[in-house]
């Protein structure tokens, strides 16, 4: 990396790592803050120059926590809307209107002409630019705070009363979701699977048990297959979701859809849209993350240190295993993703 | 002592510690910079204190303060991990020769302002210290005296890395009692342990399965305690001052111990250094793992299947790495070359059929093709040639050149050519084999913890011993799922238990201790071992024989030596003996005496009578003892038992008169 | 101190404690587990309350009748027994020497009968002394126990087998020296009324065969003949024999006192039975105590109840109703014990341990009085199988062993005599588990070494014994293979695989269960254990096992479960809710610090423990029984030829 | 001026066509087909859109009767047509004409180098130590590996021989000749190497509105044998390669597309030369246009034809 990180930037990427904050969301929130800074500062003259200053940042960022995607999907969004704004300024000096969002496609190689296929300039200036950046990221910061709210609000549409429903671990958006269902359906049973080693399933589980109406059963991840004949739905969160629809969830996900595949129980995962990363699951090893061993068996159990101990992070869950996306644009099927993702991201922006 | 609000968290950081150990790497940089998985100790610790919420650090070393200064700059300008938060300072001078100088001379500097964490450089931990801080806070509130509060992890490890202790401490309020390292090399049978410890206090825990890694909560009296007293050179004789003159010092020790999961390991030989590098690239240390970029800002090590981690730009064939390797940047290695259970610094190059297995490189290091390496450390910018066999625990110091087809094992090799008194032999323009003894004068050396054992010589890399002996079992939780066919459970328990039984018996006689007590002892060792009532007899009995007094009796009065020890102990064996199988047990271990002590074979006859007569066996006993005898294999006890038997036979009612009379 | 200093070498050897054993050690090792467990105040008390035994008895004869407590003074008695036991054998031999003197001038004529009597008598009235001396200090043994914080049941047992062994020494040695008065007074009426010898004799005999331990002593008679000195002694002892005879007299009647309210107590017994029973209400209480405090109150177990799951008995932990129940033979008692305490799992152990508790029943059993043997002995060993069941549901294993055995029973010859049916029994039991498990085993790991080749990754998931034989079998033939042992809280069964497989240097891997799809890929085959193979070709075994087979599935690697056909089912089960066992709840509270911890508090939460859970044949590429490898799909047929199996 | 010019000295469209194919052997159909098409548009006036039309129609359509596989041909042509419709407007022809050219380069270019960045987009999908199965011959495949190799990748390539005229043995040549270790293995023993290789690599003559393909025969059972043991099935392929058509089933696979010209009277003995397979079978597209599951190629298609 040769582009110095920012102070900010730095501080974040350590703040993550010793782990004082955690969770997509506020990571989400937090990079975005960085941004804003970097957009208010007057470090930048033109669009070019903001770019690239984003650019180097983010990438700095995923070097050092390249489990976190959400970084550079902000850094997407910010790069998209740059080039949206100033499209926008640039077609209200000469009338030229660009079709912003049709991005590299078919009928555009068709119909490309010699002047619109050498790309916009952005390096020169263009004032009223900061402006217009900083209160669009005011849409997409609200659109950030809201996206729980809005995932919530569709729970009625996808539970109805009496229903079984089984969830994984301890998603902050499944559990407002959840709490949601229960205060509007009633006898509902929901079946935690607690997701060792970190057993994060039971604190979800106490956060839903103070509702009298409804049923909780915790389980251990070892009877999920058993518990699953049982059960109407599957509800889980993701940690991020891939260009093709697949789910990069906590580890366990993957059993879990499988599972529900095998006894064909509609599997809805709720994914905001910051969460949506324009990437292919390509070699593994790279793309989970290995957890410390000391939580699968204790270090002093001697024959432990003979062996290998993983307790990896993630499970990689294909698209076919996914019934159905709820993000706080409403829901989505895993094969609309792509769709998603072009309309979000500028297609020149998926390598950063 | 009372704080107000808003203290800032200190810390001290003693760097270059057990230089000797560390030869010859040590001798051109200092010990606290020698990277442990590519990543230099100073840095872990200082991650380790910045994880636990430390604000400012004083990193305290002698040597080669210049390296350290100018590390931790750059480590500062790189954002590394721990700049954050965190301010790190670094003082010393080239006077301070140990540990005690260096605390007089932050006592004269009056840096420290309240309770801080005292760390070795070469301490690794995942540890939150907080807590412990915490705990320290308390008890120097309940007692002004208190010191420091020594942090030790429990650790059921077989292996002696010269860092294992035996503690005996108040497990009310965690006090330190007594303190003893453990030997290294030999085992000890067993612990001397002052008396009066047990007598003043009411209760007293004894741990022999600690760890120290040289973590400490220190009190500011702590260092004005050791500018007052000029012999305490290091931390050892520091607590060793205190406990025996607590009164006098009027100050008091405590002990922490760090909960189970929480990983603490100190690097002070090539041996440790070896085990904590498994540790860590095992993950147990996590998150001090190479691939959660623990001091670069970046993540260096993509992490693969098999404990592999490979830097982004190492090009190095999926196919050459087995398993628990870290390849850093830079690094290349030749086709048909294996490699497991090793690290490789930054831009080494491996040529073509090599064999590396637990091999650490520093960085640029050259291995030539066709080498064989294993159980060794490789200095930087070192260069070995072709067809090169290194083994169990060589060290090639930095920059040493290895002539091609050179053999070495458990040897110590330096590129510059030191003073002559080490020098063993020249093996090359750049390779001097020197002598790896620490005899002469540990004082040059921060000893920090120079134990007066390791003065034999340096602790070597190896094969790590199994950790698994059969006894080892933490869980017999599902054992019973296993039908017929176990591991056979370890045979020598019922030695070790009549081992005991002969202790405690022996030191019964001789102290003419209560058998009440002594029976109290055995059963408890019973219960520990498990032994069923008939192995119980057997053994006590065999104890009583085996005991020294009995085995070499004053000229060889066997009779003389039994009748004393029976005198003695006769209520303990009654105890056991009492029905005839107990009796059929008791006569059977005396058989077994005979084998071993022939003075009791020449004389059976009488002592069997002796026992007949005091009671212990009954007649009928004997006489079926007797006749159980097979005749071949027995055949001098069985004539001479004779005698004994028909007398037994005919003139049984005449002593049984004796017996009721004597009643 | 002495004691807190001692705790370190004995801590440092029960953190070391013996490992598992073959099934000859297994006792000593059940016994010994749980002391791990237990907190060492209470094991002082325990070795106190021995110990103080101990030395009462070592206390000389003078004290003795300073006797303060109950308890003191019933180990007097003990005590002073043992003294007079050995005077009275003495005794005995002089007045038989006495008899075979005076043999030459008695006149036969025989009033046998009312001499007989007399004997039953004087031995019946010894069995109570015995017992209720026995049941004495017994009982203040456990009063200190219960003193103690909750003993684990086990201990208990120890000490008070520990402490029978010696109580059956006494006891005997008591019956023999009455035996023997009894002889004497049966020989002096003998002589009054001009009785004859071989009568007498013949009476020394049949005693001798009732008390045993006499039999040395009787041996010692046989053998000496009136020889001339030894008559000669005789006759000048004879009146020191009065004076002792007198005393000894003396303490019978003081221990019949002392044992007497002991004796209301009991029902006055039949010999063997007798002691038996007072062994079990003796143990019962202990056991009471022992076992452990459960924190579920059974309310709130209630409405804690999973609603799926209200027709499975969630086996209660309430020792009590499974313990006093005195018709059940102590090996089975402390069986079931370890059932319900689930220190005994795995099907193969249980079915072995099941099967030793039998044999013990078979030779303690006693056909009643004109009952016929198998028919009385079946209704028995049901009744303590009903027991078992009650403490555990049964293993199918089990079931399918107490099958076969009934079915024995049912061909036993009816002519031969009862030791020798016995005999039959225990043989056909060493049989079964010798066939059924031992050389299955090795059957099945026959099979699968040719599966086992080198660079092969076997997948294996929670502990079974079969497979860790296979393993340690492809070891020994220098495969280079290596084993992913998965595990799954909160058994966490695999930390015990993974040990034993590491120690026999097999490269191991070790995951917990949802981190499965990480190791997968590498696997090259899955071998799972199984707890019994249903009738539909559905396996069923410990939770987890279906969640590995459909991973497997799902990267197709193939499946192969390891079941020995003495674990088939006639069950029919398509889900794993319909018919499973409920754990304890509280096992999935990780540590003090869970917020799961009183989870009763909560309302409507409840942990749900799922022992096994079933895998649908289709996950399943092969069944490796020792008759073949199989698709699960040919159970029914094994079922069918399964009476040819084995035996 | 009147339409009668030019008529004379027949440009012929076909020998054109074929020889621009004999010249460069790695130029695809399609893009001959479109370079033809421009040459036309070059060499002739047209008066009207409507003649402008019909000549290309007529020359597609002489194309097709060529003894290539058509799929691709057609489905450039179309494009091409399309192409032409879109840039027209009511502009004089002649000028419109121009324009056309001018796009035409363009167009022409970015075809050119969409291999390139097919190829560049594989490259993170092919990992080191890796297993691929590739059906016979194909150049962006072949293109994709070789770019793969030349990153320091090493990798094994399974290829199946391809039918009867055998271009797997060229394949393998090819690979050969870049340095990578590859197999020839028989069609049908695609089932039998399936279970080791680590995902399959395929190209296609055409892709159609479902996401499904259109490719030399073969490529349907790898697709299946890919489902059924799990394994990544990868197509690659051009964006001009996309084309409107929707077939339900192999059988609803329109002949010409299936038999070569001169079986077309009878193809009940003869054996097709292509097959369809659906989208289920696809796990993603690479295409110029970035990397797309099957359900955005048909997007694409609307988004043009619409």
């Amino acid at each position: 990396m040769r582009e110095q990180p920012l102070k900010e930037v730095t501080q974040l990427i350590h703040a993550i790592k010793v782990g004082m904050v955690e969770g997509s969301y506020s990571i989400t929130n937090k990079t975005l803050d960085i941004f804003k800074y970097i957009i208010m500062s007057k470090s930048w003259q033109n669009a070019d120059e903001l770019m690239r200053i984003v650019r180097a940042q983010s990438r700095i960022m995923q070097a050092a926590l390249p489990q976190e995607t959400v970084t550079s999907n902000i850094a997407r969004r910010i790069l998209k809307l740059t080039r949206e704004e100033f499209d926008l300024l640039h077609a209200k000096i000469q009338h030229f209107a660009d079709d912003s969002q049709a991005s590299l496609s078919l009928h555009k190689l068709v119909t490309q002409t010699s002047e619109s296929n050498v790309s916009v300039d952005y390096s020169k200036p263009q004032q009223g630019l900061r402006e217009a950046l900083l209160d669009h990221l005011q849409e997409v910061e609200t659109e950030l705070e809201t996206s729980s709210e809005n995932i919530c609000v569709q729970a009625e549409e996808h539970i109805h009363s009496s229903e079984i429903i089984l969830t994984l671990g301890h998603s902050r958006s499944v559990e407002n979701f959840l709490k949601r269902a229960i205060k509007k359906r009633q006898y509902l049973t929901i079946i935690v699977a607690e997701c060792a080693p970190s057993c994060r399933g039971h604190n979800l589980a106490t956060k839903l048990a103070n509702d009298k109406t409804v049923d909780i059963i915790v389980i251990p991840d070892a009877s999920i297959f058993a518990m699953m004949s049982r059960v109407n739905k599957v509800i889980i969160g993701t940690h991020s979701v891939l260009a093709n629809g697949g789910l990069r969830a906590a580890c366990g996900a993957y059993t879990v859809a499988l599972a529900a595949k095998h006894y064909s129980v509609p599997v809805i995962v709720l994914a905001p849209m910051y969460k949506l990363s324009p990437l292919h699951l390509c070699e593994q090893d790279a793309f989970n993350m290995v957890g410390c061993a000391e939580d699968v068996i204790p270090y002093d159990s001697l024959p432990a240190r003979e062996a290998k101990v993983y307790s990896p992070m993630f499970d990689y869950v294909p698209p076919e295993l996914v019934t159905l996306f709820i993000s706080n644009t409403g829901g989505h099927a895993p094969s609309y993703v792509y769709r998603l993702l072009t309309e979000l991201y500028h297609p020149e922006d998926l390598e950063i | 002592m009372a704080q107000f609000e808003k203290e800032i968290v200190q810390a001290v950081l003693i760097a270059d510690n057990n230089v000797w150990n560390f030869k010859p790497l040590s001798d051109d940089n200092s010990t606290a910079l020698l990277p442990l998985v590519n990543v230099s100790m100073l840095d872990y610790a200082l991650i380790a204190l910045n994880r636990s919420g430390v604000e400012e650090v004083f990193v305290y070393a002698s040597l080669f303060l210049q390296n350290i200064r100018d590390y931790i700059k750059q480590g500062i300008e790189t954002y590394a991990s721990w700049s954050f938060k965190m301010k790190v300072q670094v003082i010393g001078g080239e006077g301070c020769r140990c540990f005690g100088d260096a605390m007089r001379d932050l006592d004269a500097k009056a840096l420290i302002r309240g309770n801080f964490i005292l760390l070795g450089a070469d301490t690794v931990t995942n540890a939150d210290l907080r807590p412990v801080l915490e705990q320290h806070k308390r008890t120097a509130k309940f007692d002004k005296g208190a010191a420091a509060t020594l942090v030790f992890k429990q650790c059921s490890n077989n292996l002696r890395t010269g860092n294992e202790l035996l503690i005996a401490l108040d497990n009310r309020n965690d006090r330190l009692h007594y303190h003893q390292r453990l030997r290294m090399n030999q085992r000890e049978t067993r612990f001397p342990i002052p008396l009066d410890i047990f007598l003043n206090n009411s209760s007293v825990a004894l741990h022999h399965n600690l760890l120290d890694p040289q973590i400490a909560i220190g009190s500011p009296s702590m260092l004005s305690l050791f500018s007052d007293n000029f012999d305490f050179q290091t931390r050892d004789d520091f607590i060793r001052g205190l406990l025996i003159n607590e009164e006098l010092l009027d100050s008091r020790i405590y002990v922490a111990l760090l909960p189970p999961t929480q990983y603490a390991h100190k690097v002070n030989n090539w041996l440790s250094y070896q085990l904590v590098s498994r540790d860590i690239i095992n993950r147990w240390a996590y998150p001090l793992v190479p691939d959660m970029g623990v001091y670069k800002l970046q993540q260096e090590y993509v992490f693969h299947k098999d404990n592999i981690y490979k830097s982004h730009d190492a090009h190095v064939p999926k196919v050459a790495l087995r398993e628990n390797v870290v390849v850093q940047t830079g690094s290349h290695v030749g086709t048909g070359t294996v490699i497991s259970n090793s690290v490789l610094g930054a831009n080494c190059r491996i040529g073509k059929n090599c064999e590396l297995s637990n091999v650490f490189l520093m960085a640029d290091v050259t291995i030539l093709d066709g080498c064989q390496l294993e159980f060794c450390v490789v200095g930087t910018g070192a260069t070995i040639n072709e067809n090169c066999i290194i083994k169990s625990g060589a060290v090639i110091g930095n920059k040493c050149v290895l002539p091609a087809k050179t053999q070495l094992a458990k040897k110590l090799v330096s590129a510059v050519k030191p003073s002559q008194e080490y020098v063993l032999e020249t093996i090359g323009p750049h390779a001097y084999i020197i002598s790896d003894s620490a005899t002469d004068d540990p004082g040059d050396s921060d000893n920090e913890d120079l134990l007066p054992q390791q003065t034999q010589c340096i602790p070597k890399m190896g094969d790590l011993p199994s950790h698994l002996q059969p006894e080892d079992s933490d869980y017999s939780s599902s054992s019973e799922e296993d039908g017929s066919r176990a591991p056979t459970p370890l045979p020598d328990d019922t030695n070790i238990f009549l081992s005991e039984v002969v202790d405690s018996l022996t030191r019964g006689f001789r102290e003419k201790s209560n058998p009440d007590f002594l029976i109290l002892e055995i059963n408890s060792s019973r219960y520990a071992y498990n032994m069923s009532l008939k192995e119980v007899n057997f053994n006590v009995v065999k104890a009583v024989f085996g005991m020294q007094s009995i085995r070499e009796p004053a000229n060889n009065n066997v009779l003389g030596a039994i009748n004393a020890a029976f005198k003695q102990l006769g209520t303990v064996v009654s105890n056991y003996i009492k029905s005839p199988d107990a009796m059929l047990d008791c006569l059977k271990a005396l058989e077994d005496v005979c084998e071993e002590n022939d003075l009791v074979r020449e004389k059976i006859s009488q002592v069997v009578h002796y026992l007949y007569d005091k009671d212990f066996v009954t007649e009928s006993a004997i006489l079926a003892w007797y006749n159980q005898l097979d005749d071949e294999e027995h055949a001098t006890l069985k004539q001479s038992l004779t005698k004994l038997v028909d007398w037994l036979n005919q003139s049984s009612e005449d002593d049984d008169e004796e017996d009721d009379e004597s009643e | 101190m002495v004691i807190t200093s001692e705790q370190v070498p004995q801590s440092a050897s029960e953190s070391t404690s013996t490992d598992p054993g073959a099934p000859k050690r297994r006792k000593p090792r059940q016994r010994n587990r749980p002391r791990n467990k237990r907190n060492r105040v209470e094991d002082k008390e325990i070795e106190t309350v021995q110990h103080s035994l101990q030395m009462e008895t070592s206390i000389p004869t003078v004290k003795k009748l300073s006797g303060q407590s109950t308890h003191e003074s019933a180990l007097i008695a003990a005590t002073d027994k043992t003294r007079e036991q050995i005077m009275a054998e003495r005794e005995a031999k002089k007045q038989a020497k006495h008899n075979k003197k005076n043999q030459s001038k008695t006149v036969p004529t025989p009033p046998t009968t009312k001499i007989i009597t007399e004997v039953e008598q004087t031995t019946i009235t010894t069995r109570l002394t015995t017992t209720t001396t026995t049941t004495n200090d017994r009982q203040e043994q456990l009063a200190t126990t219960v003193a103690a914080a909750v003993p684990t049941k086990t201990t208990s047992v120890t000490s008070t087998t520990t402490l029978e062994l010696g109580e059956n020494t006494r006891e005997k040695i008591k019956a023999e020296r009455e035996a023997k008065k009894a002889a004497k007074q049966a020989v002096k009426s003998a002589k009054v009324s001009g009785g004859n010898v071989d009568a007498a004799a013949q009476k020394l005999a049949n005693l001798q065969i009732q008390t045993a331990g006499a039999t040395e002593a009787a041996e010692s008679e046989k053998k000496k003949p009136a020889l001339s000195k030894a008559e000669r002694r005789a006759i000048q002892e004879a009146q020191r024999a009065a004076k002792a005879q007198g005393k000894a007299k003396k303490d019978t009647t003081k221990t019949l006192t002392a044992g007497a309210p002991g004796s209301q107590a009991i029902s006055p017994p039949t010999s063997t039975i007798g002691s038996k029973e007072i062994k079990r209400d003796n143990d019962s209480p202990s056991k009471i105590e022992g076992s452990p405090v459960k924190s579920v109150p059974s309310k709130t177990e209630r409405d804690h109840n999973v609603k799926l799951f209200n027709h499975l008995l969630c086996t209660s932990k309430d020792a009590s109703q499974f313990i006093n129940d005195p018709l059940v033979h102590p090996s089975m008692a402390r069986l079931g014990e370890q059932y319900a305490k689930r220190i005994v799992v795995g099907s193969n152990a249980r079915c072995i341990a099941f099967l030793n508790a039998l044999r013990q029943v078979v030779q303690d059993f006693e056909t009643p009085a004109k009952k016929e043997f198998g028919r009385s002995l079946d209704v028995t060993v049901k009744h303590h199988v009903d027991h078992l069941h009650k403490c555990r549901p049964l293993a199918v294993s089990v079931s399918n062993a107490y099958k076969q055995f009934k079915n024995q029973l049912t061909q036993l010859p009816v002519d031969k005599p009862e030791t020798e049916l016995k005999d039959l029994l225990s043989h056909f039991i060493d049989t079964y588990i010798e066939n059924q498990i031992g050389k299955a085993a090795q059957a099945i790991s026959g099979f699968l070494q040719e599966k086992i080749t080198n660079g092969d990754v076997l997948l294996t998931f929670g502990c079974s014994s079969l497979i860790h034989y296979i393993c340690e079998e492809a070891k020994r033939r220098q495969v280079a293979f290596r084993v992913i042992v998965v595990d799954s809280r909160p058994f966490c069964e695999g930390q015990e695989m993974l040990r034993r497989l590491s120690a026999d240097g097999i490269p191991c891997t070790y995951v917990l269960i949802n981190a499965i799809s990480y190791v997968m890929p590498e696997a090259t085959k899955v071998l799972l254990g199984a707890h019994a193979l249903l009738a539909n070709g559905y396996v069923m075994a410990r939770t987890g096992t279906a969640q590995v087979a459909l991973v497997a599935n799902a990267h197709n690697v193939p499946v192969l479960v390891c079941c020995e056909t003495h674990k088939f089912s006639e069950r029919f089960q398509t889900d794993a809710i319909v018919y499973n066992e409920l754990g304890d709840p509280n096992e999935l509270v990780r540590s003090d610090k869970c917020c799961l911890l009183n989870w009763q508090t909560k309302s409507r939460m409840t942990p749900l423990n799922l022992n096994y859970d079933i895998t649908p044949p289709e996950l399943v590429s092969a069944v490796v029984t020792e008759v073949a490898i199989l698709p699960c799909t040919s159970v029914p047929v094994i079922l069918r030829i399964k009476p040819e199996i084995g035996y | 001026m009147p339409e009668i010019v030019e008529k004379g000295e027949e440009f012929d469209v076909v020998t054109y066509f074929l020889q621009l194919l004999d010249n460069d052997k790695d130029m695809s159909s399609g893009i001959a087909a479109i370079k033809t098409l421009l040459m036309i548009l070059e060499k002739k006036q047209f008066g009207t859109i409507h003649i402008l039309h019909t000549t290309m129609r007529e020359a597609v359509a002489a194309m097709r009767n060529t003894d290539l596989s058509i799929a691709a041909i057609v489905s450039a042509g179309e494009l091409f047509c399309r192409f032409i419709t879109l840039s027209l407007d009511d502009k004089h022809m002649e000028e419109c004409r121009q324009i056309m050219l001018h796009r035409g380069k363009i167009f022409l270019t970015k075809l050119n180098n969409s291999r390139q960045v097919i190829a560049q987009q594989a490259q993170r999908f092919i990992c080191d130590g890796g297993r691929i199965l590739t059906h016979s011959r194909s150049r962006v495949v072949l293109k994709a590996l070789i770019t793969a190799s030349k990153n320091k990748k090493s990798f094994h390539v399974y290829v199946t021989q391809g039918g009867t005229e055998n271009s797997g043995d060229e394949m393998i040549k090819d690979l050969k000749a870049a340095g990578i270790e590859c197999t020839l293995i028989l069609d049908s023993a695609t089932g039998y190497v399936m279970e080791s290789v680590d995902f399959v690599m395929v190209g296609a003559e055409a892709v159609v509105e479902s996401g499904g393909i259109i490719n030399r025969i073969g490529s349907y059972t790898m697709g299946l044998c890919a489902r059924e043991m799990k394994k990544p099935f990868y197509v690659l392929a051009e964006s001009f390669k996309f084309s409107r058509l929707y077939p339900l089933n192999q059988r609803d696979l329109p002949n010409e597309y299936k038999y070569s010209r001169k079986h077309l009277n009878d193809v009940a003995k003869v054996h097709p030369l292509v097959d369809y397979t659906p989208p289920a079978y696809i796990t993603l597209l690479f295409t110029d246009l970035g990397i797309l599951t099957p359900s955005a190629v048909s997007d694409e298609l609307i988004k043009l034809y619409m």
